[in-house]
């Protein structure tokens, strides 16, 4: 443990330990010091890292487990459907994905239905596969077929014709006889298909216009707030699910552990976690120590 | 406006005409398998659907794949349809890849006659053409069929609101219970007057096209009416043009009911951007200057809906919010006084304005309410019974149900 | 005049979009009325706009609180006015993209939109803490369940919910904090949310019959008004 | 610590909107009215380019030809231009007449939107059997135990909901069960809402302390 990270603890726990005497007492706190604790808390942990162990949910586990499970050369469509608002949460998952389908030796073809995916498809392109992949090769182990506009219409398309809608990738060679989209008619003929996103179009619209006509496997990321909306599908309609940072965090702990190549590296899920975490607990901090006053003050008028 | 030409406006016409065209179009295509020697086999069972209750714009041809079209194989590449009309040159439309056995033929007119051949398409070079179909006219059809219980249910809703409506026109006393946040209007315009602090009134973002807006706007004409009576400062910054006008054509007319048109002054209603953050940086900025005593928070609301609320909290606010975004509802309920629930937004007006004629619509809301609960009721029990015994009587019930409540 | 001709222009329109949803050939309509309203919309801002500009401009020649600040915001909107509306650096002419990258308009956007939208909307991350600490007290039973569910829902986000509770035997696995956050997700929420959408539904459909048969007509207005 | 005036700009504004949570002053005023004034100016060029430029101007007037143009665009131009005769007070009252538009339009479209997509598809979602098996024909409690809870918090849910009736005896007792759905609904929704809000604010953090200052690698 660095000094960084006992300071963090120090200064996080010292200012409940500060709110606590106060409540116990029956004074309220102030709401601008509430905010500055809530500012400490997110703004230390991101200079001084804190990492948690992560245990794997069963939601995030099928994914990991079904991409392992998959022979090699196995092909992927991985589609960015997020915009850079919930690239904290998202970006991350993609990541890690596309690092674990390529070190397992299988194909991805990248597209999204957003226009500010692309954007961070060129991240996951620029940052991931030349600097852990540089053997990867376009056309063979990966194709960016690039952003599509028409939302809905895309999709269904390419349940049941890819090359109608993407006939070239997105520097316009043609896909036809792309080795990494061999024997790809529709979308229902990939191996696994994975959405990360959270608005619409997204993981709903993939399942009712693809996966389910198709039956083709489906997965899905997605920012928190949108993940309940997702939980209906699972399991028969989608097998697995990744929300929130929590979501990437456990994703790159079990690829991790498993991959010791990837051991070191960047975990921007599990490093985020550390001021989410901490700030997740102090607010459950404050409820219960709102209660404590309240319960206080209750007891006070009571005997008065 | 006269029916068009072809049109039937009874379903089963319609469909005794699909099939009878299906029919010939069958007969002649069956006649058409007869690849030369070399040559590629066409395609064959050239069927030509008009779908049923659209607008008569699209043809569905659909065939038989060649008998040289294995998967796995590459023989054949794809399949090219063609189209004439009126005796016309015969031309390309589309080309679909091998595999496919349909193509949807977005390009036509009503009032024309199609003739249809699908042609085979070798890797080398051949091709095999099959013979043409039979001419067929797209239909248009005036009303949708397939939505006949949507159209029914409307008509059950829409009886039982307007029969409580006329019930309590006659003067039948109708019982509405109490909304707390409605009750609490009074004491909060009162609260506002006696502190001589201003009201502030936030309509949401959104834009008239949004039913929620409308129904602020309508509370807003009652809320307005009271603060008129009361004498209190009125503000209402809006993020949308369109409401602005409509929120001072609102108040405006409150004002004038309650005899106090000279009280009444346009910049009540401000526009502010139609930045969602933008409003809200300035709102903000408002209640910390201004310090309203009551604030209402009442239409669409996203992201900005608690950093609104606990702002007006810190300053001392009584808050009256409301909204129909499921997702917002936990932040007002976390940061008002009173939150009108989804629907109780709606019914505001209504209960509001005291008047029998829109307490008669709630009381129609009910019996809609009565009716989802009721089927809702039968749906879970018979499906419960055929899951337990088997029964297929209580599986059809199911199905049934599910098919009248589900629309695409 | 004044209120018989808006009431039936709501009668006439409102009922035929209601119609035109059986009917194929008048399907076309509400999509066309949308673009009706959007040109409408445009009309309006420039009443919106204007207002903008009278506010500012009487609180700089009046001197009022803050009048300086007046003075920023006109200067902001007539900057932004002027490069987007003359397409000031932007090679697209009449038909091109506004805020087409590389452009000044897309500057203005990139460096002072972004960030300070971004910036409001994490106040929520302040106020959130705010909020549960005072609102968030267990004054009743409703209170209590509404602050339970929060309370396990945060747990469960976090790695600690589900180190707290591995200790449950696997035989009532439902206990634990990621099982128990997936439950209330999916059931008793799924529940709430489904009571709410129909009675909304159903509110809306009562409202908007009270707009359209004219039972309520505030938006008319007044006569002579 | 950056070099490039638009991070410097962006940094300068957040600290601006941040210092807004200690309390108001001169500098929240600066970022509040910038943000204000050019961001009306902003929404202003693209509505207009959007919609009288891009739908009704080339809707009328297509570029290209054979496109046919949608002449029934001027009814909404005028409509609009009505909205103008507020600038003259003494016929104001015909602005009334685009908005009465509206309001029917909206109204009618919203009505069968909500009818269908949040009324009659969500009853129909709600019939399912209390009976839950597993793939395997078994008996699942875990299913069963969900769906007789989605069941009952959506039936006393509404009965909530009910506007005519008294909320006494029986019936008051399930709509306050139905209260009890409602609290778990709200409180779940605002716990989950907390990952996705907090991390906006390590997003505006990460700009800070990264993209300013350079202080993370």
């Amino acid at each position: 443990m660095t000094t960084g990270v006992i300071f963090t603890l120090v200064v996080i726990g010292g200012a409940l330990a500060y709110f606590a005497w106060r409540s116990l007492r029956g004074k309220e706190i102030d709401r601008r010091l509430i905010f500055l604790v809530i500012g400490a808390t997110v703004a230390l942990p991101l200079i001084f890292p804190l990492e948690f162990e992560h245990q794997p949910s069963p939601l995030v586990e099928r994914i990991y487990e079904r991409i392992e499970a998959l022979p090699p050369g196995s092909q992927i469509l991985l589609s960015y459907d997020f915009d850079p608002g919930m690239a904290p949460e998202v970006q991350p998952m993609a990541d890690v994905i596309t690092r674990h389908v390529l070190a397992r030796g299988h194909r991805i073809a990248f597209m999204s239905l957003w226009a500010t995916g692309q954007a961070q498809l060129n991240q996951t392109l620029n940052n991931v596969i030349p600097v852990d992949f540089p053997e990867a090769e376009i056309e063979r182990d990966w194709v960016n077929l690039g952003f599509k506009a028409g939302n809905e219409g895309v999709l269904r398309v390419i349940a049941s014709d890819l090359p109608k809608m993407f006939p070239t990738d997105v520097e316009g060679r043609p896909t036809a006889g792309m080795p990494a989209l061999e024997g790809i008619r529709s979308a229902g003929d990939f191996d696994l298909v994975i959405s990360f996103g959270g608005g619409k179009p997204g993981p709903r619209e993939w399942i009712l216009f693809v996966a389910d006509p198709t039956g083709v496997d489906f997965a899905a990321g997605t920012a928190a707030v949108s993940a309940p909306e997702l939980y209906p599908y699972y399991p028969n309609q989608m097998l697995g699910l990744m929300g929130g940072a929590k979501g990437a965090a456990e994703y790159e702990t079990a690829f991790m552990g498993q991959y010791e190549q990837f051991a070191d590296m960047p975990s921007p899920g599990r490093r985020i976690m550390g001021p989410l975490t901490m700030a997740h607990i102090v607010i459950l901090a404050l409820i219960v120590l709102g209660n404590v006053i309240y319960f206080r003050s209750r007891r006070e008028r009571g005997t008065a | 406006m006269p029916p068009a030409p072809g049109a039937r406006s009874i379903a089963s016409g319609g469909r005794v005409l699909i099939l009878t065209l299906t029919l010939i179009t069958l007969t002649s295509s069956l006649l058409a398998t007869d690849p030369g020697p070399g040559s590629i086999a066409p395609p064959t069972l050239i069927m030509v659907n008009d779908l049923d209750y659209d607008n008569g714009e699209s043809l569905t041809i659909s065939w038989v794949p060649s008998l040289d079209d294995v998967p796995g194989q590459s023989e054949v590449v794809a399949y090219r349809i063609l189209r004439s009309s009126g005796g016309g040159q015969e031309a390309t439309i589309g080309t679909v890849l091998a595999g496919e056995s349909t193509f949807v033929d977005q390009s036509v007119n009503r009032d024309s006659a199609y003739v249809y051949r699908v042609a085979t398409i070798a890797a080398n070079g051949g091709e095999g053409y099959s013979l043409p179909t039979d001419a067929v006219v797209p239909n248009r059809e005036w009303l949708n069929w397939d939505l006949v219980w949507l159209f029914l249910a409307c008509l059950v809703l829409g009886g039982s609101v307007v029969f409580f409506i006329e019930t309590a026109r006659r003067g039948k006393k109708l019982f509405v219970r109490k909304i707390a946040g409605l009750e609490a209007i009074d004491e909060a315009i009162g609260r506002a007057t006696e502190m001589g602090r201003p009201i502030l009134y936030i309509p949401g973002i959104q834009d008239m096209d949004e039913v929620e807006t409308l129904a602020s706007l309508t509370i807003l004409g009652k809320v307005s009416r009271q603060i008129a009576d009361y004498d209190t400062q009125l503000f209402m910054p809006v993020a949308r043009s369109l409401v602005m006008t409509a929120g001072r054509e609102t108040i405006k007319t409150s004002y004038l009911e309650a005899g106090r048109a000279d009280a009444f002054n346009e910049d009540m209603v401000r526009y502010i951007t139609d930045e969602q953050f933008g409003y809200v940086a300035a709102v903000d900025g408002y209640m910390v200057r201004e310090r309203p005593a009551t604030i209402f928070l009442l239409g669409a609301f996203f992201g900005e809906s608690l950093v609104l609320a606990e702002m007006g909290n810190s300053v001392g606010a009584i808050q009256i919010a409301g909204t129909a975004r499921p997702p917002q509802i936990p932040f007002f309920v976390a940061a008002c006084d009173y939150t009108l629930i989804g629907e109780e937004l709606f019914a505001a007006s209504a209960y509001l304005s005291g008047e029998p004629r829109q307490l008669g619509s709630l009381k129609g809301q009910d019996v809609g309410k009565g009716i989802a609960m009721a089927v809702i009721l039968i749906g879970v029990a018979a499906a419960t019974i055929a899951e337990l015994t088997g029964s297929g009587f209580f599986a059809g019930v199911v199905s049934t149900l599910q098919n009248v409540f589900t629309t695409r | 005049m004044n209120r018989t001709l808006p009431f039936l222009l709501t009668f006439i329109v409102g009922f035929t979009i209601v119609i035109a949803t059986f009917s194929p050939p008048l399907d076309r309509l509400a999509v066309d009325t949308a673009v009706f309203f959007s040109i409408i919309a445009v009309f309006a801002m420039i009443l919106g706009g204007g207002n903008l500009v009278k506010i500012n401009l009487v609180k700089i020649t009046r001197r009022q609180r803050d009048w300086q600040f007046a003075i920023v915001t006109l200067v902001g909107f007539f900057f932004v006015l002027i490069i987007g509306l003359f397409k000031v650096g932007n090679p697209g002419g009449v038909t091109g993209q506004v805020d087409a990258p590389g452009t000044p308009f897309f500057d203005v956007y990139t460096y002072v939109f972004v960030p300070v939208g971004a910036t409001m909307y994490s106040l929520l991350a302040f106020f959130i803490a705010s909020a549960s600490y005072r609102a968030f007290r267990a004054k009743n039973r409703e209170a209590t369940i509404l602050l339970i569910a929060a309370s396990i829902i945060m747990l469960g986000a976090t790695p600690f919910g589900t180190m707290l509770t591995a200790w449950i035997p696997d035989s009532l696995d439902i206990f634990e904090v990621p099982n128990l956050h997936f439950f209330l997700m999916s059931s008793p929420n799924l529940a709430g949310q489904r009571a709410i959408m129909i009675g909304i539904a159903l509110g809306v459909i009562s409202y908007s019959l009270r707009v359209l048969l004219g039972v309520e007509r505030s938006h008319i207005g007044k006569d002579g008004g | 610590m950056s070099l490039d005036i638009g991070v410097w700009i962006g940094a300068l504004l957040t600290l601006g909107i941040f210092s807004f949570l200690y309390r108001d002053n001169p500098f929240y005023k600066l970022c509040e009215s910038i943000f204000v004034g050019v961001s009306a100016g902003y929404w202003f060029c693209v509505f207009f380019f959007d919609n009288m430029v891009r739908k009704f101007y080339f809707g009328v007037f297509p570029s290209e030809a054979g496109i046919e143009p949608k002449y029934f665009l001027i009814v909404g131009a005028v409509l609009g231009a009505l909205m103008l005769t507020r600038l003259i007070p003494s016929i104001g009252w015909i602005s009334r007449w685009p908005l009465s538009f509206i309001v029917g339009a909206t109204a009618g479209l919203y009505m069968m939107l909500f009818f269908v997509s949040n009324g009659l598809n969500q009853v129909a979602d709600t019939m399912l059997p209390l009976y839950r098996e597993t793939a395997g024909g078994d008996f699942d409690p875990a299913e069963t135990l969900g769906t007789i809870l989605v069941f009952i918090g959506t039936f006393t849910g509404l009965i909530y909901f009910f506007f005519s009736k008294e909320h006494k005896g029986l019936f008051g007792g399930a709509a306050r069960v139905g209260i009890f759905f409602l609290m778990v609904t709200f409180g779940a929704a605002f716990g989950y809402t907390v990952m996705s809000r907090m991390s906006l604010l390590i997003g505006r953090m990460d700009f800070l302390f990264r993209d300013w200052l350079g202080l993370l690698g």
